[in-house]
């Protein structure tokens, strides 16, 4: 089986699914002839020719609302929008119509949309090139949103979101994008949208992350495995549908909870994580179920970085408080 | 146009009448609008006032065209009588644009999409939807943006403009399979201002995306004249922007409406890209049904409209031309008058919505969330109907 | 001291600071000649003339992206949206500028900006005139957003964000403009922004609510009493910052938690506060603290909208039923 | 211009040496784009091909003129070596941009407002940005957002097109307050696109902002060529759809530049309401840092610009008038190297952010929210140093 970064696996989903689907096109700013800032579509305009694979004017509304007419033509449009920041051009398509065509035609002209775009901080980036805007979408009935840890995730979600007959934001952690290499297989294969990742079972907390998280989560547990501190760690994977029940039976085995991500914490995801993990597994918590996320400002830009993305150290940091809190 | 597959098969087909002899380029070159040009061929006495581009309509067509113009406003004022009565909600009238709405319509094929703004009553019942059906979303029900099936039309839509960019994305998806369709959008004198209006323009002369960008420039957007909108002498000259052609024309008059509409798809049709018509008429009533324009203009500018009715000057030119009468009239009235007694009775007729209803829908399958949420609400209804 | 509605109040707090401050414009679609479609800003456009007051182009990106312009030449925009849905095409300048101006620039470009709009269902009306978007902008770093439930608190607060000299979501429950009266000074005063108000005292549970929930609170709090059932209800005012000082004492002084409100549930404000309850009240907690909040769709249209907005019946019975949770 | 106020003192005052004679319509009814043409003054081989519009600016004037893009490109190929060694952070060259960037900023007062996109370098330092916060930008620190007192410059802005609105904003205030200043607004082919420059350029038409809009119109917007983005023959005729004047001029021709942007200045300052203006150029080196042109456009095509360099045009012009030299070329080469030199060490000494630093301007006051999140960092990271 062919070894690929988070890169290499999204260009294969995509590659996989043109081939397949005639209805797939794939557009978007520089995704064409350049291949993408980030190389992810490389070669794909070669290979599907320019009516399939284009560049188009930089307008991101363009792109996003052509995505809705072309939906309602027949076609399944994976449009790419270049960097997390430069998705709220595209904000009012997104709310007003991608969410809504579905419900407002009472299922006659679903959105079968896939909007990706590469997410998060801590590559040293430009201002609006560090933004994780996952909440903002989870909040929006009739989106779906995910975003995968790893390269076999990776290939396995996109495949299943250009599928879905529902749109589907495609958030590809940029700072992990070649940063792990896994065995990929090529060719179709799905990994369902709604369902968490457990990585690890047997612990003291459960610790819920997503996307580069994951990976700063797991450099964590070998600092606290030498404390004897053992954690369920769950990749919730996808935000929307989020999978409730995954949490939940972990919670109410640790008793402890520590959601993490590096997107602001006021108004974030990890408060619906606890909102739910309270409702549905109040009786088993032991100490608060606590968060570990951004601060509530925009990331700083790359001289001070480090201290806005945090790393395994504050991780572990925190998975100790919440053991160690007491009434 | 095969008009036959969607009406009661009365009319001819006039689908290639004047086809062959379009010669689009010089329209749009005739009636540059840097130079002040306007398209008008029918003018308020009834009178054909511009020969050369007079369409050629046979009677039918036109008879046609007048009974679909009187339908829209008799099912118009309707909708506004039953909105005061509180059986619909705020709805946006259509009086004084029958014209745009009916021979914009008229000029395209049955399988051309629609995409609409909300204020072309006209243009979507001769693209073949039911008069229940816009009373049902007069009603604010969902189901009154559900179409027969191949009814290539999108429903009304509320943001501003942003139906354009829809109308160039179902363009590109024609270009793209190689289809020969056209994609009609319309859109208001207000909806030029926005983003996205710029936007669509400039994707679809890109691509070549086949969209007539057709805007009812009803002189108002709510409160705002035209001349606060946008400092350009005419809409028609911001095609410019995008390298395409821009036509304006007048908005009340059938014939000019059809003609610039017809070359308009022509042109697009024979993969030369996007068309920008301005279409120059008066929106005679209120905004909305919440609306009173006496607020921001004066009774003396709507009385001058008057005299540019657009049904009126049809009916002159028909009676001219021993078409029409006074007894004809009546009957078209009734005609009309009964249809949309119809059709509002059908739409009062559908049942309310259930819980199951409002969760249906918001995706192909309910989340778990959604499952969840429908069980509370059930839950609290049965506990609410047995307490 | 005169009565008013919330339309007269807010309209008295604009018309107190225009006359207080040459640096505060009025402006945004129908505003000016016509009042607002809602007649908030009547009459300001012919006391205070047209460079003041005035109305724009259908344009709601440079309703917002002209008054960072403005506000960096030292004015102090007021800025309308006509409705709730309406605030998405402004959303990138928001996101981008209006939030982050004065972080960008260490503190040399403020923004003392308030974006007012009407917002919220219950109205009967089109599709996209029902959204309650608080959420999105609580997550946003660099804004305040703030919701009155009564005219006295919307003047008082209105006052306050168009004195502040940082950006404040003004959200108008656009269902309350005229249901409640209440005498309202005339003249200056304010309402700090960040100050929860506890409505009542003393009761077996704590219910959360804000803009035109809060009175739907009241209504069933009359039912509750019938029951002997006591609510502390607080009006959280403003959203970011949230009180949760003055929501936290609350819960450990009645051990429940209810908050409700109309937008979806999903990552909606209820999450995040009680977030924060169960991070600071948790052992205080007798019960899973719960929300009440708009189903995971869009509003839908009138025809079913009295099955999505919720009254006073069900808030009765979800209080009984976090009262009545066992383990 | 005043540019004593921002410089050594070493320049004459040329503040009203043009103003009198202008007759600012003429310029632009002369070069109307949809005429195809295109203000050229200063050719490849410096010589003067358009004397009627050559401006009159004096020996010294054009000296520092040169200078200052010397300065422009010495510090941008500094910035450029110092990101290869990993010493800066991703940052856009603007080799090839100097004319357009420095002419058009020595147009204006400087009591006059600018609008940077990212890729104007000259103007900046023209306006009186120190070379260091220049670097501190490219450094990845918030410090290179700010600005000594009174320059009145914004930040440089990345999401597209956006800024356009913030310069109508400050136009509008201007206008609001009846004061005499202009706004010129930076951007690029690419940026057309955005609906926020359709906008931003009707809003300021409607109100009468006094907006200079410049497009650097460089060819490419990263690897999409000018072509691909609008079907306009130009991008000055995109002023038609706002009914205000636009003009295409040859942005490597500083003459050109300065004369073009002075108009529209005056055109702006005297109430008559925004200008655009398009200034063919071309993005000599990669979009940024990070990208690699080769794989989007042909070297014969670098290889066909690299006449066209708006520097060496004007050192012939210099050369040719005896104004310069090969010793004076190499003491301003050095002088700029200094200044550079001295620039980037000023950056590199600024000390690295503390928690408390990134946690400041968030609001004016800290939120509770904030000082809870400042508090947790800090104590995690006592116990870090501690532990
Ligand atoms: C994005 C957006 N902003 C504001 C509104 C509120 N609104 C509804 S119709 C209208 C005026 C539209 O004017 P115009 O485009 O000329 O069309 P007309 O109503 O005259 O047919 C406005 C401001 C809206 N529907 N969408
Ligand atoms: C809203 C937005 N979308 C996308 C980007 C990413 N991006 C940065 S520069 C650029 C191209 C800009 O081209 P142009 O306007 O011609 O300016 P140039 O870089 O050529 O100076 C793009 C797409 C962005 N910064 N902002
Ligand atoms: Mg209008
Ligand atoms: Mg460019």
């Amino acid at each position: 089986m062919p070894v690929m970064t988070m890169v290499q696996a999204i260009n294969s989903a995509l590659d996989s699914k043109l081939a397949d689907d005639e209805r797939v096109l794939c557009y978007g700013e520089d995704l064409g002839v350049e291949g993408g800032v980030f190389r992810v579509t490389e070669n794909l305009q070669s290979k599907y020719g320019r009516r399939r694979v284009f560049d188009t004017p930089l307008a991101e509304s363009s792109v996003v609302g052509t995505a809705v007419g072309m939906a309602i033509a027949g076609l399944r449009p994976v449009v790419e929008i270049q960097f997390d920041g430069f998705v709220h051009p595209a904000f009012n398509q997104i709310v007003s119509h991608v969410s809504r065509f579905r419900y407002r035609t009472r299922g006659r002209m679903p959105m079968p949309i896939v909007i990706r775009f590469p997410s998060g901080g801590g590559v040293r980036a430009l201002e609006l090139h560090s933004d994780s805007p996952e909440a903002l979408f989870g909040h929006i009935p009739g989106l779906k949103v995910v975003m995968p840890s790893t390269p076999y995730d990776a290939k396995g979600l996109l495949i299943s979101a250009i599928e879905d007959d529902d749109p589907v934001i495609f958030m590809e952690p940029k700072r992990i994008y070649r940063a792990i290499k896994q065995e990929v297989p090529e060719g179709l294969y799905r990994i369902p949208i709604g369902k968490a990742r457990l990585l690890s079972e047997g612990g003291n907390i459960t610790v819920v992350a997503y996307g580069a998280i994951v990976r700063i989560v797991q450099q964590a547990m070998i600092e606290l495995k030498k404390e004897s501190i053992a954690v369920e760690l769950i990749d919730a994977r996808s935000l929307y549908p989020l999978d409730t029940a995954t949490i939940v039976a972990s919670v109410k085995r640790t008793g402890h909870l520590l959601v993490v991500h590096e997107a602001p914490e006021s108004y974030g995801a990890a408060a619906e994580i606890i909102a739910r993990v309270t409702q549905e597994a109040f009786y088993y918590l032991e100490a608060p179920p606590a968060r570990l996320a951004g601060h509530d400002t925009p990331p700083p830009l790359p001289k001070s970085e480090d201290l806005y993305f945090f790393g395994p150290e504050r991780v572990a940091y925190e998975v100790k408080r919440v053991l160690a809190a007491r009434p | 146009m095969s008009r036959a597959q969607v009406s009661e098969g009365t009319l001819i087909d006039y689908r290639h009448e004047d086809r062959a002899g379009i010669d689009v380029a010089s329209l749009f070159e005739a009636f540059d609008p840097l130079r002040g040009a306007k398209l008008s061929i029918l003018d308020e006495s009834g009178a054909i006032v511009d020969k050369q581009w007079m369409p050629d309509l046979g009677p039918e067509a036109i008879l046609e065209a007048y009974r679909a113009m009187v339908l829209a406003r008799v099912a118009d004022t309707k909708a506004v009588s039953l909105q005061r009565q509180g059986r619909l909600y705020t709805l946006p009238p259509n009086l004084g644009q029958e014209a745009a709405a009916v021979g914009s319509a008229m000029a395209l094929e049955k399988t051309d999409w629609m995409v609409p703004a909300y204020r072309e009553l006209g243009a979507w019942l001769w693209k073949g939807v039911p008069l229940k059906v816009v009373y049902l979303w007069y009603a604010g029900s969902e189901y009154g943006n559900v179409f027969p099936p191949d009814t290539r039309i999108l429903p009304i839509c509320v943001p501003i403009s942003t139906q354009l960019l829809h109308a160039a994305g179902i363009g590109h998806a024609i270009a793209y399979r190689g289809g020969s369709d056209v994609v009609i959008s319309y859109f208001g004198d207000g909806g030029t201002s926005e983003g996205d209006f710029h936007e669509a323009l400039n994707w679809s002369a890109v691509f070549n995306c086949p969209v007539i960008f057709f805007c009812n420039n009803n002189q108002y957007a709510i409160s705002c004249p035209r001349r606060d909108q946008t400092r350009s002498e005419t809409i028609a000259q911001k095609a410019i922007a995008y390298g395409i052609p821009g036509i304006q024309i007048d908005g009340n008059d059938l014939f000019a409406v059809y003609r610039a509409t017809r070359e308009a798809a022509h042109h697009a049709r024979s993969g030369r890209g996007p068309v920008l018509i301005e279409a120059e008429t008066y929106r005679m009533g209120a905004h909305t049904t919440s609306d009173d324009p006496g607020r921001y203009r004066e009774k003396a500018e709507e009385e001058a409209w008057k005299g540019r009715d657009p049904l009126l000057r049809v009916r002159r030119y028909l009676e001219a031309a021993g078409l029409w009468n006074e007894s004809l009239e009546s009957a078209a009235l009734e005609d009309a008058g009964r249809k949309a007694d119809q059709g509002s009775r059908e739409a009062e007729a559908l049942p309310p919505n259930d819980a199951d209803e409002i969760f249906r829908h918001a995706f192909a399958e309910l989340t778990p969330e959604l499952q969840a949420q429908k069980n509370a609400l059930k839950t609290f209804l049965k506990w609410k109907e047995s307490s």
